[in-house]
């Protein structure tokens, strides 16, 4: 995949009071700590790359029937891997002409901003305060985020509310992929951004960015429903950002090896 | 008060019908692993006192756990025992719908046993160097409990080479 | 999905589709496995299979419910549960005491005051250990003001079922309040993690009491408002009164518990029935109602915000002086033993079974959720009705899917 | 060929759309200015005009068309950003209120981003029927308006059948949803469409029934007739005469516009958005549309048929005559002579200082041009305040619009107000409403109303 460099890149700043801080002492590397081949550690987030795009199979366990599911041939995330193929990593720098696309651009993801459609779809506990975040004491409605869509064929955004196990993961990527372009997904909640207190378990997938793209993380256990506004207020800045690039988010884990 | 799997049907008549006992309430019905034998243990009320008769059919082997089904008296208990099933993989006789029902229908080991590891708990073991969310492989030492995971089992190819599914040790899903 | 193989549906044996069976499907891809199962896809004519979830607006979370309908009659119906499977039980075995308080808070997540008593009470029964008394008046305060917030979202939600856009939000109204409270109480607003073994986290403070007293002023006076809305609503009374009635036999054989059992005449509650903490000493009556149909079990729950106010305001009177908690080591090894505990929650019967060996960990802990059997009883009053009025029975047994699955 | 292809391919979609809107455009320009500057668009349209001459009749009805199909977008905006408000309110609620000043924009934002998104056609459908659909329920709910009395002289079509046409058009809109429901490949959708149809059919007759009551009143079915027979003061509605008609009138109106709570074929908590659930994009913003079209076209035939149309409930020139007043609204700016090039020059700016000088002697901490600002939109609101009035006392046909508008959209509201207060009823509560009692009280109301007609205006009777 072509790599832009025209792109800004966030360095991670370690200054204080304008001086750069030193190196910070590392603690000694456990044995715990090591991969044990080097293609066993995750891609990460380096400072000058993008991350390559993972693809992710939908499916999240193995059949014992092999001829069950589709030959056992798990599906993939389709738009995914146009993306890869395609050359379609648009900058939107093409010279004077530039302005009629970014422009016009620019003014529909204004208006996208101001009317998110939520999907109606609650996992777990986070999906009472995603509720919560709808009705009369914080209004999302305010913000144009409200008519809840039952049917992901309507919907902007998935509001990832909620823990979710390895049975959901197959029903979930499937709404996500049921919605229309231009779509945008929220995890709320520490589950779904990391496995949270049910990281260990054995039916859960720890964090949805395994398996989809993920816009905004709100954390939180479950975050307050002020929280859930505030991570679709930055959604909104997002989009607004982007001008235009929505399709171009990667799947695959976003926490770094050392983490 | 301990019996064992042949007397279930007749001991749960006698205290659910005998109007000496009135036992008319299923509070509970669970499966227990004691790491060497599995138990079920039913809670059982009724008005006349205000605690619980608890029934513990005790010595089902490891290998094939069986024990006859109380649906014929408590409709609900059909469930409890999919439950039971599902997660120490008891086999009720007379429960005509013993399906899995929380894993997947296809899943094939039994996660409430006590041989049946978290991933994390692999990693905790001395000596090894197995990161629980990332890298499920076993290292050879630790071979002799399986750690039995299927979660993102399938997608092996970019994960870590060593998520592995180990079969039960009884071979296959027995209800099949 | 990329496979170009046409194939016969499995719903209608004339149509073929191009893709192959998946999980999606109605019907599953492997042959059935049991009596049951095998009844159930065994498709007269004109009927037809239709997927009611994992993601449905009036699931109540994400249960899956595959029913068979001729024209919108339900014929029978399959409910698929465990996408909210989160293994606690496992988690609680390989954690100590301590953790499975928290990991359990989410199980019931509307009322988790009640689920991470579970850990508590078992730990504390094999412990023998006892709770200091204001300990336990504060226990009983926030289970009371829990329940309120569960029953004030029950109404609006079975309102929400059946149409109704406004009760749904007057409920969160009264739930924002009491949980705003409890979060000034907690720290949290929705897993609370307050409850500890041998007392409560920390003690009332002014914040929420002086939030307990602006919302006890005017709490009944709301609740008879809401109550307006709905009960003089011709819609809604016709809608629910005589649908899904559950008979006393019905009820004791698929083992109800809470408001849906006590709507068919029942009194059985636990406060009452295996008395626990400081119930013994309040003052309150069990309503019941006689009918055993939605309508019945939506009064019921009025009824029951009316006992819990008076209770809180009993708690309140009477509330002692004290510690709030008990000396316990840090490290808390458990004696080994079994010991079963029980509760009565806003949707019935809560119980746990604890087994310990001595560790520091439980051996074995096993929550039973009443609205797992609330759920499986539904199942058998759905066949006959209308797909508008399935939405109505669920809504009116109030599933919680975390308790369901675990 | 890749310098066109290139930069295309790395076109976004918005960028895709825009440019041959841009392009176009232009040239239309450069059309327009050949065309004048070589003398063959004057004589073009001058033939033109000939041609429109001629055929006056079918140059009206293009005309109207195209006027209603462009007045129904903003309509709906409208209603829906009312329906967002109202319910807020209910809901104990604020509503939108980021979009523009109060929200008003909010609405229209939700259209245009609905334009915006990916419109696809899922696997396994009809694809002519599943593409065919909203345009059929659109446009089956456009074509009603045409005979719609708005004001004097205010109309698309008068004809003689208007009601007859009214409710065959109308009709046609449930065949869209069938097809949608149809063709979708979806068992949710099959039931939304049958349902729609189910209720469709039961409600049409004590829709038509309650109206026969209204036709036999003014002998006619021409909609300007029956309006004009309601001429004078609130008294002469048919609402008084026909109150019963009324009431079966609304509940049906409500089931045939799929309103709460009768709004089974979308029911969102049981088929999970009936026949549009598998529509995105435009084509469910069509069926959204619609919806919101349809509310307003039942309201406005209800104002026409029971609320007098554009009559104003009492005329205000007997209160007029009794305070001895007469307004002269007859301007003529030719009268002013010099005056007027003062007014025009000067007045406006002392207008504006007139207004922003108090706000910036009150609001100590407004910067002089913020209180510019403030006092200009002031004024500008006096002003249109003041030429509404005028336009009001001059033209007849802006009073009608006035007064049909309030009464059209106080119905609306209503309908708004029903559907955040009641639940929904169930589909065999909603046919056995409409068999056992709707159409028994709307035959009762028909019987009564002959029995009425023939003894009222019987000659030999003493009273007449």
């Amino acid at each position: 995949m072509e790599v832009n460099d025209d792109r800004p890149v966030i360095q991670p700043s370690v200054t204080s009071g304008g001086q750069p801080l030193e190196p910070r002492h590392e603690p000694p590397a456990m044995a715990a700590d090591q991969p044990s081949s080097p293609q066993d550690g995750l891609s990460t987030t380096r400072d000058d790359s993008l991350v390559e795009p993972i693809i992710v199979a939908n499916s999240t366990w193995t059949p014992a029937d092999p001829t069950a599911y589709n030959g056992g041939q798990p599906p993939q995330i389709t738009h995914l891997r146009e993306l890869e193929l395609g050359d379609k990593s648009d900058n939107a720098r093409w010279g004077a002409l530039d302005i009629i696309p970014t422009k016009a651009d620019y003014v529909l993801d204004l208006i996208r901003i101001n009317s998110l459609w939520p999907l109606l779809s609650g996992l777990a506990c986070c999906a009472m305060e995603m509720m919560s975040a709808a009705t009369s004491r914080n209004d999302m409605d305010r913000f144009g985020m409200f008519p809840f869509r039952a049917s992901p064929r309507q919907a902007d955004v998935l509001i990832v509310a909620g823990t979710l196990t390895t049975k959901m993961a197959g029903p979930l990527i499937r709404l996500w992929e049921q919605m229309p372009e231009p779509k945008w997904c929220v995890a709320m909640g520490d589950c779904t951004t990391s496995g949270g207190r049910y990281k260990r378990s054995y039916a859960t997938v720890e964090g949805i960015d395994r398996i989809m793209p993920v816009d905004v993380y709100v954390p939180g256990c479950p975050p307050r429903p002020e929280g859930l506004i505030y991570g679709m207020m930055k959604l909104q800045q997002l989009i607004k950002e982007r001008r235009g690039h929505w399709p171009e988010r990667h799947v695959g884990p976003t926490v770094p090896v050392g983490v | 008060m301990r019996i064992s799997p042949t007397d279930v049907a007749q001991v749960m008549t006698l205290l659910h019908d005998d109007p000496e006992f009135r036992f008319l309430i299923l509070s509970d019905l669970c499966g227990v692993d004691t790491g060497s034998v599995m138990q079920v243990v039913y809670h059982l009320w009724s008005d006349a006192t205000p605690d619980w008769l608890r029934v513990i059919v005790d010595g089902l082997p490891r290998e094939d756990p069986r024990a006859p089904s109380v649906t014929f008296l408590w409709n609900g208990a059909e469930w409890a025992e999919r439950e039971a099933y599902d997660m120490f993989g008891i086999i009720f006789e007379g429960n005509r719908d013993l399906r899995r029902i929380y894993m997947p229908p296809d899943y094939q080991s039994f996660p409430l046993r006590k041989d049946f590891l978290l991933a994390d708990d692999a990693a905790r073991s001395p000596g090894q160097g197995v990161r629980h969310m990332e890298q499920t492989f076993q290292p050879a030492e630790y071979r002799r409990t399986p750690v039995l995971r299927q979660g993102l089992g399938s997608d092996a190819g970019h994960m870590a080479p060593g998520i592995q599914t180990a079969e039960l040790a009884s071979g296959e899903d027995p209800a099949r | 999905m990329t496979t170009e193989q046409t194939v016969r549906s499995l719903d209608d044996p004339d149509l073929f589709v191009e893709t192959p069976g998946t999980i999606y499907d109605a019907i599953p891809p492997l042959p059935p496995r049991t009596e049951r199962e095998a009844e159930f896809y065994t498709m007269r004519d004109g009927e037809m299979l239709i997927n009611l979830g994992p993601q449905h607006p009036s699931t109540h979370g994400v249960l899956r419910v595959v029913l068979k309908i001729d024209g919108e009659r339900v014929v029978d119906l399959d409910p698929v549960l465990g996408y909210l499977h989160r293994g606690v039980e496992k988690i609680c075995e390989n954690g100590d005491w301590h953790h499975a308080i928290s990991n359990c808070d989410p199980l019931e997540y509307i009322a988790a005051m009640f689920s991470e008593a579970m850990p508590v009470m078992v730990a504390e029964k094999l412990l023998d250990l006892g709770v200091p008394r204001r300990a336990e008046y504060i226990r009983v305060l926030a289970w009371e003001l829990n329940r309120i917030s569960s029953h004030a979202l029950f109404v609006g939600w079975l309102a929400l079922d059946l149409g109704g856009l406004t009760p749904i939000l007057y409920g969160f109204i009264e739930r924002d309040e009491i949980v705003e409270m409890l979060a000034a109480l907690t720290g949290q607003r929705l897993l609370f993690n307050y409850l500890r073994i041998g007392g409560v986290n920390g003690d009332l403070n002014h914040d929420f009491l002086s939030r307990l007293g602006d919302w006890m002023g005017n709490a009944l006076k709301r609740i008879e408002d809401q109550q307006k809305l709905l009960n003089s609503n011709e819609i809604f009374v016709a809608r629910t009164r005589g649908l899904g009635v559950i008979d006393r036999d019905l009820a004791r054989r698929t083992l109800l518990s809470g408001p849906v059992l006590r709507a068919t005449g029942i009194p059985y509650d636990v406060r009452r029935a295996h008395p626990y903490s400081v119930y013994p000493e309040l003052e309150f009556t069990i309503p019941t109602r006689e009918e055993g149909d939605s309508y019945a079990r939506y009064l019921l729950h009025l009824d029951e915000i009316k006992q819990s106010i008076h209770i809180i305001d009993q708690v309140l009177h009477r509330m002692p002086d004290g510690p709030v908690m008990a000396k316990v080591p840090r490290l808390m090894r458990v004696p080994p033993g079994r010991a079963y505990v029980s509760i009565e929650s806003p949707r019935g019967q809560y119980s746990a079974y604890g087994m310990s060996d001595g560790s520091d960990q439980p051996f074995r802990l096993r929550i039973h959720d009443p609205s797992f059997f609330n759920l499986q009883a539904v199942g058998l009053l759905m066949p006959g009705n209308l797909v508008a009025d399935t939405m109505a029975i669920m809504a009116s047994v109030d599933p919680i899917m975390g308790g369901v699955d675990k | 060929m890749s310098i066109i292809t290139r930069p295309w391919g790395r076109l976004t979609l918005a960028g895709k759309i825009m440019l041959p809107l841009v392009a176009l455009l232009v040239l239309l320009t450069v059309l327009l200015l050949v065309g004048f500057a070589s003398g063959a668009l004057p004589f073009l349209l001058g033939l033109g005009g000939q041609l429109v001459g001629d055929n006056i009749d079918i140059a009206r009805f293009a005309a109207a068309a195209t006027a209603l199909l462009l007045f129904t977008v903003p309509t709906a905006f409208v209603i829906i950003l009312m329906e967002m408000k109202l319910i807020a309110f209910v809901n104990l609620r604020v509503g939108p209120n980021r979009q523009g000043p109060w929200g008003i924009l909010s609405s229209t934002l939700h259209g245009f981003k609905v334009l915006a998104k990916e419109d696809f056609t899922p696997t396994g459908v009809d694809v002519p029927v599943f593409t065919l659909a909203p345009v059929v329920t659109y446009l089956g709910a456009v074509m009603t308006i045409m005979v719609i009395p708005f004001a004097p002289g205010l109309f698309g079509l008068d004809m003689n059948i208007a009601l007859l046409y009214f409710f065959a058009v109308a009709g046609l809109g449930v065949i869209g949803l069938m097809m949608a429901g149809w063709s979708s490949f979806n068992k949710y959708s099959l039931l939304g469409g049958l349902r729609a149809a189910a209720g469709i059919i039961s409600y049409e007759i004590p829709l038509i029934l309650a109206v026969v009551g209204v036709v036999m009143l003014a002998g006619t079915m021409s909609l300007n007739q029956i309006v004009a027979n309601q001429a004078g003061t609130f008294a002469d509605w048919y609402v008084f005469q026909q109150p019963l008609g009324l009431i079966i009138f609304f509940i049906a109106a409500a089931a045939e516009t799929g309103r709460t709570p009768f709004d089974l074929n979308e029911a969102d908590s049981e088929i999970v958005a009936g026949f549009a659930t598998e529509y995105s994009g435009m084509r469910f913003g069509f069926f959204f549309f619609a919806e919101y079209v349809n509310l307003f076209i039942m309201s406005a035939l209800t104002t026409t048929l029971f609320l007098g149309g554009w009559n104003a409930p009492l005329d205000a020139q007997p209160v007029l005559d009794f305070f001895n007043v007469t307004l002269n609204t007859a301007l003529d700016p030719g009268a002013l002579g010099m005056g007027l090039l003062f007014l025009v020059a000067l007045g406006p700016p002392l207008l504006i200082l007139l207004f922003t000088l108090p706000i910036w002697m009150l609001k100590s901490d407004w910067s002089f041009l913020k209180s510019l600002v403030v006092g200009f939109l002031l004024f500008n609101l006096v002003v249109m305040l003041f030429v509404g009035i005028w336009a009001y006392m001059t033209f007849p046909f802006v009073a009608g619009l006035f007064w049909f508008m309030a009464k059209t959209f106080t119905l609306v509201a209503l309908f708004v107000i029903m559907r955040g207060t009641l639940p929904r009823v169930r589909m065999d509560q909603l046919m056995g409403f409409a068999w056992k009692w709707l159409i028994s009280a709307a035959l009762l109301n028909l019987l009564i109303t002959a029995a009425a007609i023939v003894v009222l205006r019987d000659p030999s009777m003493p009273w007449n």
